[in-house]
């Protein structure tokens, strides 16, 4: 049986299930107990929690509560907001079960908005996945769509690794209901915000869904177009037009970030021969220099190119729509590879 | 018979409240102007208002000359127009055009303005050591200057800025922290979070410290005095408490102001997920749920007491005991004009714009 | 003619005088044993001794169980060995072979014991939220579990650690935060850096205190005691400052003590430069100058005094007087063969490695 | 006129030369009356500063005085450190900046050690440069030579931009004393840390060096070996084993992280045909994906391999080295070229 439901409903759900089946499992953050309503209400007021603004002490909190025996899901707002508190992910977390010599895991989640396309200042729209995957043992999660998002979540609280999991913020609707919508009817994200990411179909029992596997969202011969998260459906459009323009499009869902599927984005590489990474991260330290390494490495003769951010986000809306991954930008990259 | 005579409370020595009047005046209707636009579709992003601050913001900024510094945080706008920034740049600004004071990079969180020696920032807490990065330059190049950080009682658990009071009192700096305390934080209701009180807090680090109700303008004023006279003198860091509230919630069309101003909308959208939640198979025992249902209702019953800015704690309002007669109207009369032209102006700068976030956007 | 009696102190009820000294017995020894391998070159990195602060942690970690959780700091090898870590797993672990208790990943600053619930972290502050968040755990998992944190007097001026404090009193945990106060951070004097006291501070996050001098480790058991109680009992989290001193300085090899012990020597490596720096052309105002010199002479003095462990602060000297005659010197001759065993066996694992960071050291 | 330094004593003496020069430069950080007692005795007590252990406050601070007028110098033992308050970084001294839309300069120098090889565990030898780099608008230095650290930290002070500055700690002769020699003769690190890293002729009176320009160390034919700091002396010592098999490296010094001198790295990779980029940072995110998206987008065809860290640094001596991109690595990477 399945249920439409929004991406973060989808995150909700999943997060609902395992809670369920594993009492272990918990969550906090701040405001969390008003984003998760649903599962205070289920689960009550010492599995659901309000934390202070103090990013730095909850996230260790969670290595701790991680190592002695809990899975705590820790919540915020905004990758953004994490670098207040940055060494709990890249001293603690990271690194925890490696200094242990593999014997203590840390079972630990961190859920974070990440990205923009909503205009809200490049303090509070970055991905920085590329910094998070940079460091070794941490697996970085990015659904593109409500299914993916519960069946990845679902498989990150069943493992015992430290898992970073971030939800484009566009697709969820909770938060972009307090910035149109319901809030105000004068604004609507529907043209910017692809209906398949904010809403689709969800299993209503979940399966989990393996890290590393990444997914064609449409198949083409010419060009593969890789990326994750919001930067699929971009992807997708830009398709859309370049098959006006004769030109057949593949495109390739990563899903993870760490660990990434060198397999399929090889394939897709060598099948098409030329490749174009799209990525809503800086265009310096992220995706799309990994996947050219990969390409080099194996050898595999494809024409390249990328479309990432280049500059501090800005915050006026058209500033900003220039400096993201757009299809107008991906397009103009797969015809630059002609 | 006599007629009824208002009683008119006198304002202290030094204190001008005609000038704190006019100031509170343009804070307001920049921020009602802003808040419009925001309903209206045309300011992008999230808009934290400064309304009920403006007691505070003014009490304090009336002191500041060209030479001290400011650090605000998310909730800033009434702080830079206080401080004299020009309303039309900034709201060109804030709805999202190239032409506003940051050029379109920074919106109403990132608001910058060097000519005024006045920056905000949006990570919460952060006003904090970057004040304290300001009062060190004081001390090396302005002797007699200080440098204002700005925060909310929530940003007192965030590790910086417990740090910055910390590094303010070992290195004696003249700064003050001044600390809007509206209980909350989003939907956090700050003291459920929090230990200890805020005023406790700042004196262990070695502040100097004065409590207020921020809704008194000519009150904030004094006590910033006494704080800022310190600080100029080089006797180290202050910390003023001052209460305030927050009627438009955190930010405009924060989710429980709407519940509880339309709790028809809200609960259709909100229901059915709790009550699903309460009643699904799996979950905790009656008592955690009951306990969830409870904290939930708990929240809505404190928020619908705390946001209401109420006659006694609108700052303007209590202000205008301390005017002449014809003083208020006139200041309205002369500030209102301002405001309408600025807004008049940014709102046609994004004229046809639809909506944002979208190619359409690009114009 | 009556002899002479040595006065005898009697211990307090509830503390075991021989366990707490065979406790220490073994921590001074590990850490005398790490500290010469040290000199001779066989430990690489940094070493942070415990010693000096053994009666801090017999004192807490004798009311722990195997339910209770620790998180330590940088000096923590003394705290592992109190727990019933094994010293030879841990010490092949210190001298950088791979059959230590971490497979050689982890070294003195990061050792992790599963089993003992016990994890030491280098980053200064995180032992604070660590031991938070063993505590949510400890309240889930094992109702009446503790968790204790070990930090530093100049950790408390980390911002995470003073989150960490509003954190465990706003959720009411069974945590215990042991202060080790030995004035110093590397060569800070922290009173210098640091805006009131420790235990004010402490005091006003709502964290029930208790203070006491850290050579006497029946009174650090009676203080944790107490606190730990509290906790266990769900009344909330417990803060303990304790004194101690560092006669090694911040490490082996700590510049500031060989400035002191040889001054000849550091004096030929500092000397030149300083000099230069005083008689450079261009520079500060003379002024300045002396006033950077007095600061340099200052803190050499400050070391002078407060780094010499004198038999009346050494916490092992301190807790003879609790013992019957003899049982001193058995716990001594009981304790001394496994240390030598476990540090031999070490020694014998890097025997040839000859210095490390090299390819040589790839044995 | 030229002396004989340790690369911390170029440093001081750049430092030294500037502060003299420019009555707005201060320096403050832990314990670095210590570190720089011989310019706390020059320059007196308000502009050499010991802080308390508050990396985040007194890196946010550096930003406001920065603001202010003043040029500070921020000091941090380690860059692991920095993560504690990384938001300064991130969200405040690379973004201000910008976000002012070009109106208030930012001219702070964040000074850190970075990287390993002399044993001190994963949490405490960490390059992260790739992380910083990331970050638009963010200048990111890693010198190899004492001359080169005294003339890039001059031009740092010269200029008005945000830069981290990265001392690579092995070539730090004060930390690495705190380890072997004075404090114990029975460590020597002779064998790790290349003569020419630590010690070298520095010019008396220091000349700005620009940043963004690569600096050949070694001429060659074969394979073109790029990389920066330790890493350079990594790549020498490779090169001499490799001109014993017949083969001719190349040694680039890029020096900069970000600016990168990009024209440097393709004319290298053209020439010989082969690169290696050796890298002390992690292999996801760091430099090694940066240049092999150059290549590609560039269309040089040049093979390529890359030596970066893989996994959390072990403690253990020979674990570290055989994790770290030592010589033998280096050598093998370009015999896998072949
Ligand atoms: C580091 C960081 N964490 C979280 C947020 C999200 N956030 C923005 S405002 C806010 C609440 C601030 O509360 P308070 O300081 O009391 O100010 P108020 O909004 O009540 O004026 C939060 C959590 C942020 N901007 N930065
Ligand atoms: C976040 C961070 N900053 C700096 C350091 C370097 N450091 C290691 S120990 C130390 C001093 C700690 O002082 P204190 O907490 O009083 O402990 P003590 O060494 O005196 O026992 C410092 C600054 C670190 N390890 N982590
Ligand atoms: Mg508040
Ligand atoms: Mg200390």
């Amino acid at each position: 049986m399945m249920s439409t439901m929004t991406l973060d409903q989808a995150v909700d759900h999943a997060l609902g299930q395992a809670m369920a089946a594993d009492e272990r499992i918990v969550t906090w953050g701040e405001d969390v107990r008003l984003l998760r309503r649903n599962l205070l209400a289920r689960f009550g007021t010492r599995r659901v929690r309000d934390t202070p603004i103090s990013e730095s002490a909850f996230m260790y909190a969670g290595i701790g509560a991680a190592m002695a025996g809990l899975k705590p899901v820790v919540e915020l707002f905004m990758i953004d907001f994490a670098a207040v508190g940055w060494s709990a992910i890249v001293n603690g977390a990271a690194k925890f079960r490696d200094f242990s010599g593999g014997r203590w895991e840390v079972p630990l989640v961190i859920r974070a908005g990440v990205g923009g396309w909503y205009a809200d200042g490049g303090q509070h729209e970055q991905a920085l996945w590329g910094n998070l995957a940079a460091y070794p043992s941490t697996t970085v999660v990015v659904p593109a769509t409500p299914a993916d998002a519960a069946g990845l979540m679902l498989n990150a609280l069943q493992r015992d690794e430290f898992v970073l999991f971030l939800t484009p913020k566009l697709f969820d609707a909770q938060m972009m209901e307090y910035l149109a919508g319901d809030s105000r009817d004068t604004v609507n994200f529907a043209e910017v915000a692809p209906a398949d990411g904010v809403r689709g179909e969800v299993p209503d029992v979940v399966e989990p869904i393996p890290f590393g596997q990444a997914l064609t969202r449409r198949e083409g011969t010419d060009v593969a177009l890789v990326s994750l998260g919001v930067g699929v459906h971009r992807c997708l459009e830009a398709a859309g037009r370049l098959a006006a323009d004769g030109v057949s499009a593949q495109v390739l869902d990563l899903r993870t970030v760490a660990p990434l599927d060198t397999e399929a984005i090889l394939a897709a590489a060598s099948a098409c021969g030329r490749i174009v990474v799209a990525d809503e991260d800086y265009r310096r330290g992220g995706l799309t220099g990994e996947v050219a390494a990969l390409l080099l490495e194996s050898g595999t003769p494809a024409k390249y190119a990328r479309v990432a951010v280049e500059q501090t986000i800005p915050f006026a809306p058209h500033l900003e729509y220039a400096a993201l991954p757009n299809a107008d930008r991906i397009v103009a990259a797969v015809h630059g590879l002609e | 018979m006599s007629p009824v005579i208002k009683r008119r409370r006198v304002a202290p020595a030094g204190f001008d409240p005609t000038r704190a009047y006019r100031m509170m005046t343009r804070m307001r209707l920049v921020d009602e102007a802003l808040t419009q636009a925001w309903a209206d579709g045309l300011v992008p992003g999230e808009y934290h208002s400064g309304i009920g601050e403006e007691g505070i913001n003014a009490g304090v900024i009336l002191h500041l000359d060209d030479r001290d510094a400011m650090a605000l945080d998310h909730r800033n706008t009434a702080g830079f127009i206080a401080r004299g920034a020009d309303p039309q740049a900034l709201m060109l600004e804030v709805l999202g055009t190239d032409q506003g004071m940051n050029a379109g990079m920074a919106g109403h969180m990132h608001l910058l303005d060097p000519d005024l020696r006045t920056a905000a920032d949006g990570i919460v807490g952060a006003s904090g050591p970057l004040a304290v990065g300001n009062a060190i330059a004081s001390t090396m190049l302005a002797p007699g200057s200080v440098a204002v950080a700005m925060h909310g009682e929530a940003a007192m658990n965030q590790g910086m800025l417990m740090e910055a009071y910390n590094l303010a009192v070992a290195w004696k700096l003249p700064v003050l922290f001044v600390c809007k305390d509206n209980k909350w934080s989003i939907t956090t209701y700050t003291p459920e979070v929090t230990g200890g009180t805020p005023v406790e807090r700042a004196r262990a680090f070695g502040l100097a410290v004065e409590t207020v109700r921020g809704n008194r303008v000519e009150d904030v004023h004094a006590a910033a005095g006494v704080l800022l006279q310190r600080a100029r003198e080089g006797k180290g860091p202050g910390f003023l408490h001052a209460t305030c509230h927050r009627p438009g919630g955190h930010f405009e069309g924060d989710g429980l102001v709407r519940l509880l101003k339309t709790p028809g909308t809200m609960a259709a959208a909100w229901g059915p997920g709790l009550v699903g939640g309460v009643t699904a198979d799996e979950g905790g025992s009656a008592g955690n749920r009951a306990a969830g249902m409870a904290e939930i209702s708990k929240r809505g019953a404190q928020a619908a007491r705390d946001w209401t800015l109420g006659a006694r704690l609108d700052p303007l309002r209590a202000a205008r005991p301390l005017l002449d007669a014809g003083v208020v109207d006139q200041i309205e009369a002369e500030e209102r004009p301002v405001i309408e032209a600025a807004i008049a102006h940014a709102r046609a700068a994004v004229a046809g714009r639809g909506t944002f976030g979208t190619r359409k956007a690009a114009k």
